[in-house]
C-alpha cells in the first residue's frame, strides 16, 4: 500500500525536522557549545521516516552512532533529546549517554549505540522476545555499511534467519565507514547480496526517496510482524558531512558531496508534494517555521536546563545499588 | 534434602526458574541436548523449542540476543560452554548488558545471565580452562557470582535470575559431577552476601568457586595441626561482602585469598589490597594469595597440577604466616 | 591436472595412517591412557589429503580441534604427534599443547585451535605476510561448519577478498556441529554460497573423494598462488564417530552413520587403485601394515617418554622470560 | 630535541620502526588516512598503502590477521582506535596471541603490537572512554606498555616493535595534543623498567599513562606543602617493575598507587596488594588507592569529572596518609 499524500506530508514534516534539527546541532557545536562528538545524519533522512513509517510507535529499533534521525523519527520528544546533547540533568539520559546513547523505552528506542554493529543482535534479541511473548511486534536493527564487516552482523543474521524472529535490518548504505570508501572496506556490489548467506530476503532501495524505503520497510515490516521472519533491508543513501563534525574529508571530492545532494530526499519529496498539490511555498514555509519553532523550544529549554550534580554519577549503575562517590 | 550433583543442581535451578516465571528461557550451544556438560538435561522435555534454544556458535550474539530479550521483558539464561570463550562476546558482555542501564540514565535494564562453565583439571589446555571472573569484577554494572557447592550453585543462580540487574554466573566444571545435599525448597540467597563455610579463630582464608572444597581440605589439615581458620566464601564477587571479610579478619588478623584464576591481577589482588588498606593496624601478617601460577594452563596433567593451586599449598600459605 | 595413480597411492598411505593412527587413539583413550578430550577425524581423511595433496611444505595451514588428520596430512611426525597426546615432554608441544594445539613450525603447521574459528584469520594473516615478503607461499584454515556461523569467519573473509590474499578457506562440512545438525545451526544450502557476501570464489566439492578435494584445492590454491586472491572451499563430509569420544549421541540415527560410511573415502579410493591395477590385496596389507608398524613406534616411544617435570611449566610462556614458580 | 605532540611522537616512532624493519607494517582502521586521532599521519605517503592498511571495522580479524602475519615472519602493528572496542577481539588478543607460543610449547611466537587509545576526558560516554588494562596485566603472555610522556610513548612503541613477544601499547587519547620534549635520537626503553619521574622522600606514588601530568601536577602541590613525592611511572604493566616501587617503599614507607581505570578490580590492587604483602613492616600507613569511581564513564562534562581521577584527589589522598 503506497504511502497517502497525507502520509508523505507527515514524513516531510520528519524529514525537515530532522535536518533543521541537525543544522542547528552542528552550529552549536561548531560553536563549542557541545560535549563530544556528533556524527550528522544531514542527507539521510529518507532512510530514518520512511522505516519508522512503516512502524508501529511499540515497535522497537536499535540506532547508531550516527543516529539522531532515527530517534526523531521514532517519535523521539525533541527537548529531551537536546538536553541529552547539551549534557544536562533534564536529558533523556541525565546526562550520561550524550549523542551516541539516546533510549526512550516508551518510544521502543532501545538505544543508540558507540560500538559498531553491537545494537543488531540486540534488535533481534527485542524480536525473539516480542515473538515469544506473542506480541505481534517487530525490531528494527539500524546499521551502517561498514557495519556489515564486523563479526556480529553475521552472526546476529544467522541467527535470525534460523530463528525467523521479526526483525528487519536496516543497513543505511551512506558509501562511507569513517574515511573509507565502500570499495575500500567490502567488495561486494550490493550489501544486501550479504542476506543470501542466511537465505533471508535481502532488497536494495533508494535511502533518498523516503516513498520507496516506507514502502519496502512496509514490506519487511509486515512480513516479520505476520511470521514470515527477517529482512536485510539496504537504503542507498550519502552523508553530506563529514563522519564526525569537524572530518576534514581529504577522502573524498566536493564533486561527489555536490553530486549527491542534488538528489537530496527533502527536495525530492517537496517536488512531489507540489505536483500532488499538498504543498506550496507558503505551507513548505509554515512546515519549517513549525519545526524550527519546536527546535528553539528544545534548544532554549535545554540551555536553561541545569546541569546534573556530580553525585547523580552515582546513580544508575545497578537497580538498587547507588555506587560510593568521592569521600 | 537431596543428593545431587552440581550439575544436576543447576538444571534443577533452571527448571525450577522457568516453571516460576515464563519470561524465563535458556539458550546456548547444545542446551536442548542437555548442554555440553549436562546442565540443561531434561529442560527441553520438559519446557519445549521456544524456552530452550540451541544456538550455533556465536557466542556474540548469544548475549547479544539476551540484552534484547532481556530489555524487551524477558529473562534470557545463556549459555557459554567454556568461559574462555566469552573473550568471543566481551562487547555485548561488558559494552552493552552492564552499561545500558547507566547510559541510558536508568531507563533501560538487562536482566540477564550468563552462566559459564569455568576452569581447569580438566586437562583441556589453555584456551578451556581460565577462571576469567577478574575481567568481571573490574567492571560497574555487571553482577558476578559463582558457587562451590550444589546447594548454593542453585540457590545462587535462582537470585542470578531473580535479580533486575545483569549477571554473570561462573560454574566450575571440575566440580560438576561431585554431589552433596541440596536442599527440598530453594532457600532464599541474597547477592552481596558471604557465606561462612567454617569456623576458626587463626585465620580467615576467603576464596570461592572451584577452591572452596580444596580450602575445605586445606582447613581440615589445619585444624589437626591446631591452627583454625575461618573459611569465608565470597558466593558474589561483585559486590562482594567486604563487611563479613573485615569482620573476621578483625577477629583472625591473619587473612589468605585463594582462587583458582592466575594469582597475577587477579580478583584476590583486589580483596588483599582492600584487607590491608581497610584492616591495616589489625593484621599481625602480611595478607596471602594463593591462585595459579603465572603461565597459561598447560594441557600434561603434571603440568597443569603445578599451575593450579591445591589444597596443599592453601595450607602451605596458612603455615607460612604463622 | 588429475593425480597421476602414483600420487593417488600417496594419498591413499596417508589416508589409511590417519584412519589407524585415530583408530589406535580411539583405543587409547577409552583405555583411559590419553588425558583430556579428543575429536576423531575419523571418517573425513580425505579432506585433509586432498587439501594438503595440493599444498607445498612450505605453505602454512591452522587446523581445529578437530585437527589430527591435518597433521598427519601435512607430513607431521607421528612420533612427536602421540606423544604430545599423551602429554609427555618428548611431544610436539612439550605436553603443553595437547589434541588441539599441535603446532610444527618447520612444516607450516602454525597450530591448531581450540577455539572454533578462531584460526581464520590466523591463516588469512600469514597468507598476507606470505604476499607481503614477496613468498608465493598460500595458507589454508581447515574450520568446521559450524565455524561458518562465528564472526571472525565473516570478518577474515571479507579481509582477505578485500586484500586478495593468497589464502584457501577449507571448510569441512561434516553436517553437525557439536550436537547440532547443520540445518539447526544455519539456514542456506551450500557453506559455499557465503563466498558470495565477499565476492569470493565458492565452491562445494565431495569431502570424501580424495581426487575431486585435491583437484578443487590445487586449483583454489593455484589461484592463490597465482595473485588471483581467495577461495572458500567447502568439502561435504562426514564425522562417524561423536563429536568427541564419548559422545553417546542421541541426536543421530545410527541408519544415518551407517549410510555415511558406505561412502567411504578410504574404500572409493581402494577400488579406484585397484581398478587402475595399482593396489592389490597383497599391496593394500602391505599399506596397512605399514601405517600400523609406523603408529606401533609412535605410540611406543611416546609411552616410554617421560612426563614433562612440573617446572616446565614455567617455561616458554614469553621469549626471555621464565616465570616464578611455587616457592 | 624537538616538541612533539603525543600523537606525533607514536608516527616519528611508527616510521622509526618501518624505516628500521621492512617486516613492520601497520593496520587498522582509517590508519592509512592518518588514524582517527592523528596517530598514523604521513605513514601512507611514506611507506605505500601495502605496509600501511586500512582496514574495514573488524576488531577481531585485525587482530587475528596480525597474529598471523607475526607468526608468517612479519611484525604487524595493528591499531585498536579506541580500547573499549578491543572488548571485540578479545578472543584473539587473550587466546590467541597470547597463547600461541605457551600452546606451542615455545614453537611458535607472535611478536605483534598493538596500540589501543585509551580512556577518558572525551566525553565520549561509557563506550569510549575506558582503561581497560587490567584485562590484560592478568593475562601471562602479553606483554603492556603505556607512556605518559611523547618521549615514553616513542620509546616504548620502538621498543614494543623490537620485542619478540605480543605487546598491547595503551596510548592516552587525552593525552594526545600534549607537546614535549623528545629526543632526536631513540633512546633505548628496555621494557620491565619504571621510570623515576620526580624523587621525594615521604610517599610513593606508582601511576602510568594519563595519570602521569596529573599525578606530578600533585606532586608538586605537596611539595609545595613540604611532602616529598617519589613519582615511579611504570611504563610497563606487564611485567611490571616491583623492584623498584619496592625500593622506593623502603624508603618512603607510604605508598599511593594511581590510575584512570576503575579502582575496583584495577591493576591498582595487584601493586598495591604486593607492596602490602612484601613490605609490610615498612609501610606506616594503608596502601592507598586513587582511580576512578566504580562507575561506567558517564558523557557530561561535571560527571566524568567527577567520576575519573584528578589532580587534587591525588594530592588529597597523600594528606590522608600523612
Ligand atoms: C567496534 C567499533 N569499531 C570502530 C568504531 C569507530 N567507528 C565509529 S563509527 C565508524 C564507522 C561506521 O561506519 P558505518 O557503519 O558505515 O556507519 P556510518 O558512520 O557511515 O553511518 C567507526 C569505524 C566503533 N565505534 N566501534
Ligand atoms: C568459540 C567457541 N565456541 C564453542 C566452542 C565449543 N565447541 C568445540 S567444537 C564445537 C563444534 C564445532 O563444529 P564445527 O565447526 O562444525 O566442527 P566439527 O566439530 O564438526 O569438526 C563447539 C561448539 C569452542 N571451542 N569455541
Ligand atoms: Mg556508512
Ligand atoms: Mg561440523
Amino acid at each position: 500500500m503506497p504511502a497517502t499524500t497525507d502520509e508523505l506530508l507527515r514524513m516531510y514534516r520528519t524529514m525537515v525536522l530532522i535536518r533543521l534539527a541537525e543544522e542547528r546541532l552542528v552550529q552549536l557545536f561548531a560553536a563549542g557549545e557541545m560535549p563530544g562528538f556528533i556524527h550528522s545524519y544531514i542527507g539521510e533522512e529518507a532512510t530514518a521516516v520512511g522505516v519508522c513509517g512503516a512502524l508501529r510507535q511499540d515497535d522497537y529499533i536499535t540506532s547508531t552512532h550516527r543516529g539522531h534521525g532515527h530517534i526523531i523519527a521514532k517519535g523521539g520528544d525533541l527537548g529531551l533529546f537536546f538536553a541529552e546533547l547539551y549534557g544536562k540533568a533534564t536529558g533523556y539520559c541525565r546526562g550520561k549517554g550524550g549523542s551516541m546513547h539516546v533510549t526512550d523505552m516508551d518510544l521502543g528506542i532501545l538505544g543508540a549505540n558507540g560500538i559498531v554493529g553491537a545494537g543488531i543482535p540486540i534488535a533481534a534479541g527485542a524480536a525473539l522476545a516480542c515473538r515469544m511473548r506473542g506480541l505481534d511486534r517487530v525490531a528494527v536493527a539500524f546499521l551502517g555499511d561498514g557495519a556489515t564487516d564486523i563479526g556480529v552482523f553475521h552472526e546476529a543474521l544467522n541467527m535470525a534467519s534460523l530463528w525467523e524472529v521479526p526483525a528487519v535490518f536496516v543497513c543505511e548504505n551512506n558509501g562511507y565507514a569513517d574515511f573509507m570508501s565502500r570499495a575500500a572496506h567490502q567488495r561486494i556490489e550490493r550489501v544486501s547480496d550479504r542476506a543470501a548467506s542466511y537465505s533471508m530476503p535481502g532488497v536494495t532501495v533508494d535511502g533518498n526517496d523516503v516513498e520507496a524505503v516506507r514502502d519496502a520497510a512496509t514490506e519487511a515490516v509486515g512480513r516479520a510482524r505476520g511470521g514470515g521472519g527477517p529482512t536485510l533491508l539496504e537504503c542507498v543513501t550519502y552523508r553530506w558531512r563529514g563522519h564526525y563534525e569537524g572530518d576534514p574529508q581529504p577522502y573524498r571530492t566536493s564533486d561527489e558531496v555536490e553530486e549527491w545532494k542534488r538528489r537530496d530526499p527533502i527536495s525530492t519529496t517537496e517536488a512531489r508534494l507540489r505536483a500532488a498539490g499538498a504543498l506550496d511555498d507558503a505551507s513548505r514555509d509554515g512546515v519549517r517555521a513549525g519545526a524550527l519553532a519546536e527546535i528553539d523550544r528544545a534548544v532554549a529549554a535545554a540551555e536553561a536546563a541545569p546541569m546534573p550534580s556530580p553525585e547523580e554519577a552515582l546513580e544508575d549503575v545497578y537497580v538498587g545499588i547507588v555506587e560510593v562517590g568521592w569521600s | 534434602m537431596t543428593r545431587l550433583s552440581y550439575a544436576r543442581a543447576v538444571s534443577l535451578a533452571l527448571a525450577e526458574a522457568m516453571e516460576a516465571d515464563d519470561r524465563v528461557f535458556v539458550l546456548g550451544e547444545d542446551v536442548a541436548h542437555g548442554g555440553a556438560y549436562g546442565a540443561t538435561v531434561g529442560l527441553l522435555d520438559r519446557f519445549g523449542p521456544s524456552r530452550v534454544r540451541d544456538t550455533p556458535i556465536s557466542e556474540a550474539a548469544i548475549v547479544g540476543y539476551s540484552v534484547g530479550a532481556s530489555l524487551a521483558g524477558m529473562r534470557p539464561v545463556a549459555e557459554i560452554m567454556h568461559m574462555d570463550f566469552i573473550a568471543c562476546a566481551m562487547d555485548q558482555v561488558v559494552n552493552q548488558a552492564a552499561k545500558v542501564r547507566y547510559m541510558s540514565g536508568g531507563k533501560a535494564s538487562a536482566p540477564l545471565v550468563i552462566r559459564a562453565g569455568t576452569g581447569g583439571w580438566l586437562s583441556a589446555a589453555a584456551q578451556h580452562s581460565q577462571s576469567l571472573e577478574a575481567w568481571f569484577t573490574h567492571i560497574p554494572g555487571i553482577k558476578v557470582v559463582t558457587g562451590g557447592t550444589p546447594a548454593d550453585a542453585r540457590g545462587l543462580l535462582l537470585a542470578a535470575v531473580a535479580d533486575e540487574n545483569p549477571v554473570l554466573v561462573i560454574e566450575s566444571l571440575s566440580l560438576y559431577e561431585r554431589q552433596d545435599e541440596v536442599p527440598d525448597a530453594p532457600p532464599p540467597y541474597r547477592l552481596g552476601t558471604a557465606d561462612l563455610k567454617r569456623r576458626g579463630d587463626d585465620v580467615t582464608i576467603v576464596t570461592w568457586g572451584a577452591m572452596v572444597p580444596r580450602v575445605l581440605e586445606a582447613a581440615d589439615v589445619l585444624h589437626g595441626e591446631g591452627v583454625g581458620a575461618d573459611v569465608i566464601d565470597l558466593l558474589t564477587l561483585r559486590p562482594w561482602d567486604a563487611d563479613a571479610v573485615l569482620a573476621s579478619v578483625s577477629r583472625t588478623n591473619r587473612a589468605l585469598v585463594v582462587h583458582q584464576a592466575y594469582r597475577h591481577g587477579g580478583f584476590g589482588a583486589e580483596i588483599a589490597a582492600t584487607i590491608a588498606e581497610r584492616a591495616f593496624d589489625q593484621l599481625d601478617a602480611p595478607v596471602g594469595r594463593v591462585g595459579s601460577l603465572d603461565v597459561p594452563v598447560p594441557f600434561s596433567p603434571p603440568l597443569e597440577e603445578y599451575v593450579l593451586p591445591t589444597a596443599e599449598r592453601v595450607a602451605a600459605a596458612v603455615r607460612a604466616m604463622a
